[in-house]
C-alpha cells in the first residue's frame, strides 16, 4: 500500500504540472507580443507528461526488479554464511524470509539466522522504498522545473503531447507483433523437437492421427500415425457447418436490425443476441451433445441415415450459434454508419429496400463485413468444447458432417492437458499442430486481404 | 458533339411480372431478417430455460431443524464464553447426540453412518454458527437449523424421486422413513441458499459458494479491460488513421487477423512461457489470467474498432482539418466517438468472449480448487468458466445445480458488464 | 374547404394535373417545415419551385415522391396524388412510385460503385434492358445527354466519387434519366456546373419535357424564367403564389413574391 | 508463498481436493490449491524444480515413470510416494438395458482394432455384441471412452484389454517373443465408431448413456456411485464393481491412485508435512473416512499403515 | 523558365502576393489534374476562379492548405507559398497552415453534432475564447454575418445536418469565419443559395476582404465579377488566363477565355 501512497503522490504532481504549466502559459499569453503556438490546456498536458511519465515507468521498472534485488541481496549473505547452500534451496529460503519479513504463515520455528535475514530483508525493502519514493518524486519535480522553463510561445506543446501520444499508439500496436512473436518462439522449439521425430512430410500429409498407437509401440511416427491432414479437413468442415449457420442468420440479423427494426427493437434485440456470445462454451457443448445431436441421430434413423451420436454437424451447428452475434453485431454497426444519402440515391431510382441493402450498403460495407465474418471465423477454428463435446475426438478424414470428427484446436488442447509425458511425440504435437494451424490461418487471413482490397468500395 | 441525341425510349414501363417478383423478393428478404433474429433469440431463450430450469433451485437449501444439547463441558469447558474458544470447539460430537437422540435405538454401524449422512458434511459449523450469534445458548437445548447433505435436498427438490425402486434410488427406504418423519414433525424447512453467495468453492455442494469465482472473474476482468481496451483502441487508431499505407502496415493488419485465430489454449502457452517462467509472476494469480485474456481479446477489439474508424465518411475528417485541427485532434475530437459504438460492439463481444474463457487458465494454473476467496490480483483465484467446468466435471449429483445456477450467474455477471456498454453504445450511436 | 379555394390560391396548371398536392403540411419533429401547400402540377411541362434558402423546397420535392418517409421524424399530412392516385394512403407502394418519380438531390450523392456501374443501377434494377449491349448504350447515352460522356468515356470503371462537384453532380442526373422515369424532380441540379454545363443540362430539360413532367428547384430566377412554365414561389413554409412563369415574374400578385423576385426581400 | 499447491491427475482431484478442503477449515493453514492438469502435466511441472515457483505435491492415476523419475532427480527433486487408494474403471450402461456380464476377451474382441480369427490378425469384424458372443444382447457394439491421452484410457487398456488379448494363445505367444508387437494389438483400440472417444467429462458420458440405452461407457468408479440410479456397472470376469468387490481385489479393473511430495519443500512450504498427515489419517482414507464417501477405494488395512509410515517419515522414492 | 514568363500569363497581384504557386502540378494516381500552374493571389483582396467543371479549380484550392494531403493518391508538385514560405518543402505545420488558410468545401458537410458546436468548435479548438460568453458571442456573430441567425437562433441545439442545403452552406461558411483565418478559400459558397442570401455572403466577402485574403470558387460570372478583383480563368487543368477581373472580362486575352465569357464554349 505504500507503493499507492507513491502512486497518488505521482498523481499529484501530475495534476499540479497541468495546472502550472497551464498557469505559465497564461500568464505568457497575458504579456508577450508573440501568440503562444498550441492551445493553453496542450502547455499544461507538456508538464503533466513530463511530469509523470518517466517517474512512474521508473516506479513501475522499480517495483518490477527491486524484489529481485532484495532476494539476491538475501541470498549472498546466505552464501556468505553457507556456501554449500544449492540454489534451489536457496529460493525455498528465501521464501522462508519473505513469509516471516511479511508476517506470514511459517513452516517451522524461526532461528536465529532467518530472523536476522528476514530483518535485513524488511529493512532492505524500507530503504529501497524510501529511494524509490525519493528518487521518483525527484525526477518528478525535476522535470516539472525544466518543462516549465521550457515553456515559451514558441514551444510547440501540441506536437510534443501529440508525439507522445503517437509513441503510445505505437507501442500499442507493437503488442500485437510481440504477441505473435511470443507465440511463434513458444511454439517454435518444441515443434522443431517434434520434427526431430516425425517426418515433416508425414506430418503434413499424412492422413492418419493417431497419435496414442505411435507412443504406446515406441517407434513413434512409423506408422505416419501422425498425419495432420485428417484434423485439418475435420476443422475445415465444422468450420464451414458453423458458418452455413452464422453467416445466413448473423448477416440476415444485421441486416433486419439494421435497416428494417425500429429503434427500439433493435436496442433490445443487439444486446440480446450479444449475449449469446458470452454463454460457456461448456454450455453449447452440453446442449450440442445432448438435445442436438441426439435429435439428429434420431431424425436420420427415421430417414433411414446413419448418423453417429458424435456428428460434425452438431457441433458445428451449435458454433454457428455460439458465433451469431460476432457476425449480427458488428456488421450491423458498419452498415448503420453507411451515410444515408447512399441510401436515399437508392431509394430514389425506385430500388427496394432489399435491392438497397444488396447491392448498395452491403458493397458499401463490405470491408466491415468481410472483417466480422473473419473473426467470427477464426473463433470458430479456435473453439474446443463444444467439439470435444459433441463430435469426439476421433480423427476421421471424412466429409461426411453425420460422421464424428475432430479439429486441430481439441487436439491441442486434449494433448495439452491429457496425460503427457517428457519429449514424446504426443506432446510435441501439439505445438507443431498449433504452429501448423498459425501458418494456415495466416495464409487464409492474406488472401483474405488481397480480396478486401480488391472489392473495397470508398464512400463519400 | 451529336446534336440530336434525342431519346425516343417511352417512358419507364414498370414491368408487371418483374415487379412482382420484386416486391416477393422484398417480402422474402424482410422476413428471412426477421426469421434470422427470431432463430437466434429463440435459441437462446431455448438454452437461458433450459439453465434456469435446471439452476433456480440452487438458490435454496433444505435445512433440518435439530434439538441440541449444547452441554457446556464440551463446548466452553473452561467457562470462558470468549468467542475463540467457542468458535474451536468440536460441535460434530454434538450433532451426532442430537440426531441420535431424535432416533433412538438405531444400532450398526452402517446405520449410524446413513443417519449422520442426513445431514450435511459441514452442519457442525451450522451449529457453531449459530451458538457465536448466541453465546446464551451454551448449556441449554436449542432447535438449530442445519444444512442437510446434498442428497436431501435433491431429495426435497424433486431430483430424487421416491416411487423407484429401492436399488435405484440414493436416498434408501431407511432414510427415507427418517425424513418423513422429520417431516411430520415440520423439521424440515427450505431457506434462500446465501452460503450459495458467500462461500468460495468446496468439494460438498451444499457448501459451495459461487463468491471465489466471482472475485477472481472480477479482477481478471478488470484486468483485461484495462489492457485491451486502450491498448486495441490506439492500436486500430494508429493504423486506421496515422500509419503509412505499406507492406508493414499489411503485415501488422494480417497478423492482428492472425491472432484472432490462434487457439485460446495457444495464449495460455504464451502466458505461461513469457508471465510465469520468464517474468516470474505467481501462478493462477488474476493479474496472470488478466493479461493473457487481454492478448486474447485484443484482435476482437482492433479488428472491430477498426471497421468503425474505416465506417465514418472522409469528409467529417476532411470537415475538422480545414478548420486547422490537427489529425490527433480530428480523431479524438470527431472520428472516435462516431466510431465508438463499433468499438464498443468490439469490447463487448471480446470482454464477452474473455469472460467465458476457460482453455488459457489451464495453462496459467487458473484452473484449480481453491476454497480460498482471493483478496488482491496476485492470491491465487479461479474465475465463473472455470468453476462452472470444475463442477459440471464432479461426481456429485448436486453440483448439477450448481452449475447451472453458476451459469446464471455469470449470465447476469455479463449483462451487467455490457450494460454499462450497450447503454454507451446507444448514447454514441447516430446516423448521418 | 371547397375546390374553389385553391384555383384562387393556384392557378390551375396549363395541362391535366399529373400531380397535385392538397393541404400539405410536413413537420420535422415538432416544427413545421411546409404549411398547407395546395399545388397541381401540370404533365408535360417543367414546374419551377423558387424560394429563400430554407422555406421548404426541397422538402416539398421529398413528399412527391415520398423520401420523406426515410427520414425518421418527418411526417406528412395532406393528400398527394399521381395521375389521381393518392400517394400517402392508397396502398401505393413508395418503390413503384419512386421508380416512376426519379430525384436528382440537392447535395450530389453518386454511389460508391465505378461511373458505369452508377448509372447502371437504375436500368438493371427494373431490368430495362435485356443485354450488356443495350446496356452499354443506354449507359452511354444518358452520359452524353447529362453532357458528362466526354469527360468521363476514358474512365469508366474508375469510381464515381473521384469526379469532381460539377461532375458529380451530372452524374447524378444521367443516373435518373437512364431509367426515363414519367417524372423528374431535380433539386437544383446546375448548382454546382459552368455556364456552358449549365445550358446543357437546361436543354436536356427542355427535351425531356415532351415526354415527361419535371419539377426543378432552383435558385436562379433566370433558370426558372428559362426552363420553366410555371413557377411556384415558397417563403417560410408556405406556397406563397404559383403561376405561369411568364406571369408570375413580371406581375407578381403577392408582395412577398414581388419582393423576392426584384432581390428586395429580407 | 505460504500455501500449498497441488497438481496432477484428474482422477485424483475429488479427493485430494477433499482433503485440502478439510485441511483448510480443521487447520490454521491456508487451503491449499489443487490443480487439475492430468497425470503427466503434473509430473511435468513437479519435476521442473525446486523452489516456490514449482508444485508441491503432484497427484497421479498411475506409478511415475523411470523417465520421470529421472527427470526429477536430475532437478533436484526428491520425492515421496504416498499411495492413497484404488479407482475401479467401470463399463457402465443405462438401468434402461440389462446389465451386462463380460470376460476381458470379450472386452477385448469388442473394442480391439484387429482381432485374431482363425489364426489370423484382421480387422474387428464385431459389430454386435450378440457376434462376439450368443449369450450377448443383439445390439450395437458402442463403447464411449476417454481418449488417448486420458490416464483412465490407459489404465483400461492395460488392466482389461491386455488382459482379454493374452487370453488369446496365438497372442500370448506374441508376447513373449515379440512384446512391442504384442501390446501394438492389445492396446490399439478400433476406430471404425464402435468406440467413441467421448472426451474426459464423465458427466457428459453418463448423461449421453442415459440418452442412449445402447451404449455403454467407460469412466471412474465414483461417477458410477453417484449415479447409482441410472446407470449400473457391468460384470467383468463375474465380478460386480462394488466398493467391497474393489477394495478386495475381486474387480479385475482397477488402478492404484498416488500422490507424490517433494521433500525439499517440506519444513520450507508451510503445511506440507500436516497436509500428508492429514490424508493420511484414517478420518480421511480409512474405510469409513470421507473419501470413501467420495468414491475412493481404500487400501488394505495393512497397506495403508504400512503406506502410512513411510509418508510420514518422507521416505524417499527410488527406482 | 523565368520569371518573365509568368507575368505575360499572370499579371502580378495588385498588392504584395499573399500566396504565390509556381509551376504547380497535381496528379491524381496518374492522371493529371493540374499543369504547371503560376499564380500569385493578392493580400486582401478577392481572387476568383472559373472555369468549367473538372478543370480543377477545387484541386488548386485544395492545393493552397494542403487538403490534398488527405487524398491517398493525390500528388502535389512544384511550390507554394504563403507569405514567402513554401507549404509543402520547408517542414510547415499543415495544422497551422490550415488554422490560418480556412476552407469552405464544395459540398456542405457539417459535423453530425449541433449547430452551436459545429460553430464552437474552431474557437474552442484553437483557444480564441476564453469563456462561454465570448464563445456564445462568436458563435452568434458568425453565423449572423453568414446570415444564418434568424433561421437557427432557436435551434442551435439542434444536429447541424437537418438544416436545408443552403443552410448548411451557410453553416459552414459561419464555421469557417469563426476562427478568423487569415485567408479563406470558398469552393462555390453560394451554389445552393437563394439572390438574397447570395448577397449577404457576398457582402461578407467584402467585407472579410478589408482584413484577409479571400479566394472563391464560381460558376457565376457575374459572382465573380460583383466580388473580385481579379479573376483566374483554368481549363482542363491549365490556368489559361488571369487578370484584374474587369480587365479579362471585358478584354480577354486568350480565345479560350473569351469563348468561356462568352457563353460560346464547347
Ligand atoms: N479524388 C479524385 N480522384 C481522381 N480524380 C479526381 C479526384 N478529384 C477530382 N478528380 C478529377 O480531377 C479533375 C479536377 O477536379 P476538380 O474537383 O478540381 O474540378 P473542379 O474544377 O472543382 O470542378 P467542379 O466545378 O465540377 O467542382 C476532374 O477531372 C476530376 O474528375
Ligand atoms: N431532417 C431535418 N430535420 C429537421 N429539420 C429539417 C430537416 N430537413 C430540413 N429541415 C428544416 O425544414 C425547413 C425546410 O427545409 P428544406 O430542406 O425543405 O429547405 P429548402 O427550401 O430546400 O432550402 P435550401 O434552398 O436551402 O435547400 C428548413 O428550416 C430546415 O432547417
Ligand atoms: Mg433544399
Ligand atoms: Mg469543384
Ligand atoms: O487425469 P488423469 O487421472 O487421467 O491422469
Amino acid at each position: 500500500m505504500e507503493q499507492l501512497a507513491l502512486f497518488f503522490a505521482l498523481l499529484f504532481l501530475t495534476v499540479l504540472g497541468f495546472i502550472l504549466g497551464k498557469g505559465r502559459a497564461v500568464a505568457l499569453s497575458g504579456h508577450s507580443d508573440q501568440p503562444l503556438h498550441s492551445r493553453l490546456p496542450y502547455y499544461g498536458l507538456y508538464t503533466a507528461l513530463w511530469c509523470g511519465l518517466p517517474s512512474l515507468l521508473i516506479m513501475a521498472g522499480w517495483m518490477i526488479f527491486e524484489p529481485q534485488i532484495a532476494e539476491m541481496l538475501v541470498a549472498s549473505q546466505l552464501r556468505d554464511s553457507d556456501a554449500s547452500i544449492t540454489p534451489d534451496q536457496l529460493t525455498l529460503y528465501i521464501n522462508d524470509v519473505v513469509n516471516l519479513a511479511s508476517g506470514g504463515i511459517l513452516s517451522r520455528e524461526p532461528d536465529a539466522a532467518l530472523l536476522s535475514a528476514a530483518d535485513n530483508y524488511s529493512l532492505f525493502r524500507q530503504i529501497s522504498y524510501f529511494a524509490m519514493a525519493v528518487v521518483a518524486i525527484a525526477f518528478s519535480l525535476l522535470a516539472l522545473f525544466t518543462s516549465l522553463k521550457k515553456i515559451n510561445p514558441a514551444l510547440r506543446a501540441r506536437n510534443q503531447v501529440e508525439k507522445v501520444v503517437s509513441i503510445i499508439m505505437m507501442i500499442s500496436s507493437l503488442i500485437a507483433i510481440l504477441t505473435t512473436v511470443g507465440i511463434v518462439f513458444s511454439l517454435i522449439f518444441e515443434t522443431l523437437r517434434f520434427f526431430d521425430k516425425v517426418p515433416f512430410f508425414d506430418f503434413l500429409f499424412g492422413t492418419h492421427w493417431s497419435p496414442q498407437t505411435a507412443l504406446r509401440s515406441d517407434q513413434v511416427g512409423g506408422s505416419g500415425s501422425f498425419g495432420a491432414i485428417p484434423l485439418f479437413a475435420g476443422t475445415m468442415l465444422i468450420t464451414f457447418i458453423c458458418m452455413v449457420v452464422a453467416i445466413p442468420v448473423g448477416l440476415l440479423s444485421a441486416i433486419y436490425m439494421s435497416e428494417y427494426a425500429g429503434k427500439k427493437f433493435r436496442a433490445f434485440a443487439k444486446p440480446v443476441l450479444e449475449v449469446l456470445a458470452g454463454i460457456p462454451t461448456v454450455v453449447y457443448g452440453f446442449f450440442a451433445a445432448l438435445t442436438v445431436a441426439p435429435f439428429f441421430r434420431e431424425s436420420g434413423t427415421l430417414l433411414g441415415l446413419s448418423v453417429s451420436s458424435e456428428s460434425a454437424l452438431a457441433a458445428g451447428m451449435v458454433m454457428g450459434i455460439m458465433i451469431i452475434p460476432f457476425i449480427s453485431s458488428l456488421s450491423d454497426d458498419v452498415m448503420n454508419s453507411v451515410p444515408q444519402s447512399l441510401r436515399d440515391a437508392s431509394y430514389a431510382m425506385g430500388a427496394t429496400k432489399s435491392e438497397t441493402i444488396t447491392k448498395v450498403i452491403i458493397p458499401a460495407a463490405l470491408p466491415g463485413i468481410v472483417g466480422a465474418v473473419l473473426l467470427a471465423m477464426s473463433r470458430a477454428i479456435g473453439e474446443t468444447m463444444i467439439v470435444v463435446m459433441a463430435a469426439g475426438l476421433a480423427a476421421n478424414l471424412t466429409a461426411n458432417p453425420l460422421e464424428a470428427v475432430t479439429t486441430v484446436t481439441v487436439q491441442i488442447v486434449t494433448l495439452l492437458v491429457g496425460d503427457q509425458e517428457f519429449d514424446s511425440a504426443k506432446t510435441l504435437a501439439a505445438f507443431a499442430l498449433g504452429l501448423l494451424l498459425f501458418v494456415v490461418t495466416l495464409v487464409m487471413n492474406v488472401v483474405a486481404l488481397k480480396v478486401v482490397r480488391k472489392y473495397r468500395e470508398k464512400y463519400d | 458533339m451529336v446534336k440530336n441525341m434525342t431519346d425516343n425510349t417511352p417512358p419507364l414501363k414498370i414491368n408487371p411480372t418483374l415487379l412482382k417478383r420484386r416486391n416477393a423478393a422484398e417480402k422474402r428478404f424482410r422476413f428471412y431478417g426477421l426469421a434470422a433474429v427470431m432463430t437466434a433469440v429463440l435459441v437462446l431463450c431455448l438454452l437461458l430455460t433450459s439453465i434456469i430450469s435446471k439452476g433456480y433451485t440452487a438458490f435454496q437449501q433444505t435445512y433440518i431443524l435439530v434439538d441440541i444439547r449444547l452441554d457446556a463441558e464440551s463446548i466452553d469447558p473452561k467457562g470462558t464464553k470468549r468467542v475463540e474458544d467457542l468458535a474451536a470447539a468440536s460441535y460434530k460430537g454434538l450433532l451426532r447426540n442430537a440426531l441420535r437422540e431424535q432416533f433412538p435405538g438405531i444400532e450398526g454401524r452402517k446405520a449410524k453412518r446413513s443417519l449422520y449422512g442426513l445431514v450435511g458434511s459441514a452442519a457442525d459449523f451450522d451449529v457453531r454458527d449459530a451458538v457465536l450469534d448466541n453465546p446464551k445458548l451454551v448449556g441449554t437445548t436449542a432447535t438449530i437449523a442445519v444444512k442437510s447433505s446434498d442428497d436431501v435436498d435433491s431429495f426435497y427438490k424433486g431430483y430424487i424421486p421416491r416411487d423407484v425402486p429401492e436399488s435405484n434410488r440414493k436416498i434408501k427406504d431407511r432414510e427415507l422413513a427418517w425424513l418423513d418423519t422429520l417431516a411430520a414433525d415440520d423439521r424440515i424447512v427450505k431457506k434462500f441458499n446465501v452460503d450459495f453467495f458467500t462461500n468460495g468453492d468446496s468439494r460438498e455442494p451444499e457448501e459451495a459458494g459461487i463468491l471465489g469465482a466471482v472475485v477472481g472473474s472480477l479482477y481478471t476482468l478488470a484486468i483485461t479491460l484495462a489492457l485491451c481496451f486502450p491498448i486495441g483502441v490506439l492500436t486500430a487508431i494508429y493504423l486506421e488513421e496515422f500509419a503509412p499505407t505499406n507492406k508493414w502496415t499489411d503485415l501488422i493488419e494480417v497478423n492482428i487477423n492472425n491472432l484472432a485465430a490462434v487457439p485460446s489454449i495457444v495464449f495460455g502457452l504464451l502466458g505461461l512461457a513469457i508471465f510465469l517462467n520468464f517474468m516470474g509472476l505467481p501462478r493462477s494469480a488474476p493479474i496472470v489470467g488478466g493479461m493473457v485474456l487481454a492478448l486474447m481479446t485484443l484482435p476482437t477489439i482492433i479488428i472491430a474498432s477498426r471497421a468503425a474508424l474505416k465506417a465514418v465518411p472522409p469528409s467529417i475528417r476532411e470537415a475538422a482539418l480545414g478548420i486547422g485541427a490537427s489529425r490527433m485532434q480530428t480523431v479524438f475530437h470527431h472520428v472516435l466517438p462516431l466510431a465508438m459504438p463499433g468499438i464498443l460492439t468490439g469490447t463487448i463481444l471480446g470482454m464477452a468472449q474473455a469472460l467465458g474463457e476457460t482453455a488459457p487458465l489451464l495453462m496459467i494454473g487458473m484452473v484449480a480448487f481453491i476454497a480460498d476467496i482471493p483478496g488482491s490480483m496476485s492470491d491465487a483465484a479461479t474465475v465463473l468458466p472455470v468453476q462452472i467446468y470444475l463442477w459440471a466435471d464432479s461426481p456429485e449429483r448436486g453440483f448439477v445445480e450448481k452449475t447451472s445456477a453458476a451459469i446464471m450467474i455469470l449470465l447476469a455477471f455479463l449483462v451487467v458488464m455490457n450494460a454499462i456498454a450497450v447503454i454507451l453504445r446507444k448514447r454514441f450511436e447516430r446516423r448521418w | 374547404m371547397d375546390m374553389q379555394n385553391y384555383t384562387t390560391q393556384s392557378e390551375t396548371a396549363t395541362s391535366e394535373p399529373k400531380i397535385t398536392a392538397r393541404d400539405v403540411n410536413v413537420f420535422y419533429g415538432a416544427s413545421q417545415a411546409l404549411k398547407s401547400i395546395q399545388l397541381d402540377i401540370g404533365a408535360n411541362e417543367v414546374t419551377s419551385l423558387i424560394g429563400p434558402s430554407g422555406c421548404g423546397k426541397s422538402t416539398f420535392l421529398r413528399c412527391l415522391n415520398r423520401m420523406n418517409d426515410v427520414i425518421e421524424n418527418c411526417t406528412v399530412e395532406g393528400r398527394i396524388s399521381l395521375d389521381g392516385v393518392d400517394l400517402y394512403n392508397s396502398g401505393l407502394d413508395p418503390v413503384l412510385l419512386r421508380a416512376r418519380v426519379g430525384m436528382v438531390f440537392q447535395k450530389p450523392n453518386p454511389f460508391p460503385k465505378s461511373i458505369f456501374d452508377n448509372i447502371a443501377y437504375g436500368p438493371r434494377l427494373h431490368g430495362t434492358v435485356s443485354n450488356k449491349d443495350e446496356l452499354d448504350e443506354r449507359v452511354e447515352k444518358s452520359l452524353r445527354r447529362a453532357g458528362l460522356w466526354e469527360e468521363v468515356k476514358d474512365r469508366l470503371d474508375k469510381p464515381g466519387t473521384g469526379l469532381s462537384g460539377g461532375q458529380q453532380q451530372r452524374l447524378c442526373i444521367a443516373r435518373a434519366i437512364a431509367i426515363n422515369p414519367e417524372v423528374i424532380l431535380m433539386d437544383e441540379p446546375c448548382s454546382a456546373l459552368d455556364p456552358i454545363a449549365t445550358a446543357k443540362i437546361e436543354e436536356l430539360i427542355d427535351e425531356l419535357r415532351e415526354r415527361f413532367t419535371i419539377v426543378i428547384v432552383t435558385h436562379s430566377m433566370q433558370q426558372a424564367a428559362r426552363v420553366s412554365q410555371r413557377t411556384a414561389f415558397f417563403h417560410l413554409g408556405e406556397l406563397v403564389e404559383v403561376g405561369e412563369t411568364d406571369r408570375l415574374f413580371t406581375s407578381p400578385q403577392d408582395d412577398r413574391t414581388q419582393g423576392y423576385i426584384t432581390g428586395r426581400f429580407g | 508463498r505460504d500455501q500449498i499447491r497441488i497438481v496432477g491427475s484428474s482422477t485424483v482431484f475429488p479427493f485430494s481436493t477433499t482433503v485440502a478442503e478439510t485441511f483448510g477449515k480443521t487447520t490454521g493453514f491456508k487451503t491449499p490449491v489443487v490443480e487439475s492438469t492430468g497425470s503427466g502435466g503434473g509430473m511435468k511441472l513437479f519435476c521442473a524444480g525446486v523452489g516456490v515457483e514449482h508444485p508441491d505435491i503432484t497427484n497421479a492415476s498411475r506409478r511415475i515413470k523411470a523417465s520421470e523419475y529421472e527427470k526429477c532427480t536430475k532437478n533436484g527433486v526428491s520425492i515421496t510416494e504416498v499411495k492413497i487408494g484404488f479407482d475401479g474403471i467401470v463399463l457402465a450402461n443405462s438401468k434402461q438395458s440389462d446389465r451386462l456380464t463380460l470376460t476381458k476377451k470379450q472386452i477385448f474382441m469388442a473394442l480391439a482394432k484387429q482381432v485374431p480369427v482363425d489364426g489370423k490378425l484382421i480387422d474387428n469384424p464385431y459389430q454386435k455384441w450378440s457376434d462376439i458372443d450368443s449369450s450377448l444382447p443383439n445390439s450395437k457394439i458402442e463403447v464411449l471412452g476417454p481418449p488417448p491421452t486420458s490416464g483412465t484410457r490407459d489404465a483400461f487398456v492395460e488392466l482389461a484389454m491386455e488382459g482379454g488379448a493374452k487370453k488369446f494363445d496365438q497372442l500370448k505367444a506374441l508376447r513373449k517373443s515379440d512384446k512391442k508387437a504384442f501390446k501394438a494389438i492389445a492396446h490399439t483400440l478400433r476406430e471404425d465408431g464402435a468406440y467413441v472417444e467421448a472426451g474426459e467429462n464423465d458427466n457428459l458420458i453418463i448423461q449421453k448413456l442415459e440418452a442412449n440405452p445402447q451404449a455403454l461407457g467407460i469412466f471412474g468408479f465414483s461417477f458410477l456411485d453417484q449415479n447409482a440410479d441410472k446407470i449400473q456397472g457391468s460384470i467383468v470376469e463375474g465380478a460386480e464393481p462394488t466398493f467391497e468387490n474393489i477394495a478386495a481385489g475381486d474387480y479385475g479393473v482397477s488402478r492404484s491412485l498416488y500422490f507424490y511430495v517433494k521433500k525439499e519443500h517440506v519444513g520450507s512450504v508451510p503445511g506440507i508435512q500436516e497436509f500428508v498427515n492429514a490424508f493420511t489419517n484414517e478420518d480421511a482414507w480409512g474405510d469409513e473416512g470421507y473419501l470413501a464417501d467420495k468414491g475412493l477405494i481404500p487400501l488394505p488395512a495393512a497397506d495403508r499403515e504400512q503406506v502410512k509410515n513411510s509418508a510420514r517419515g518422507l521416505q524417499s522414492l527410488s527406482m
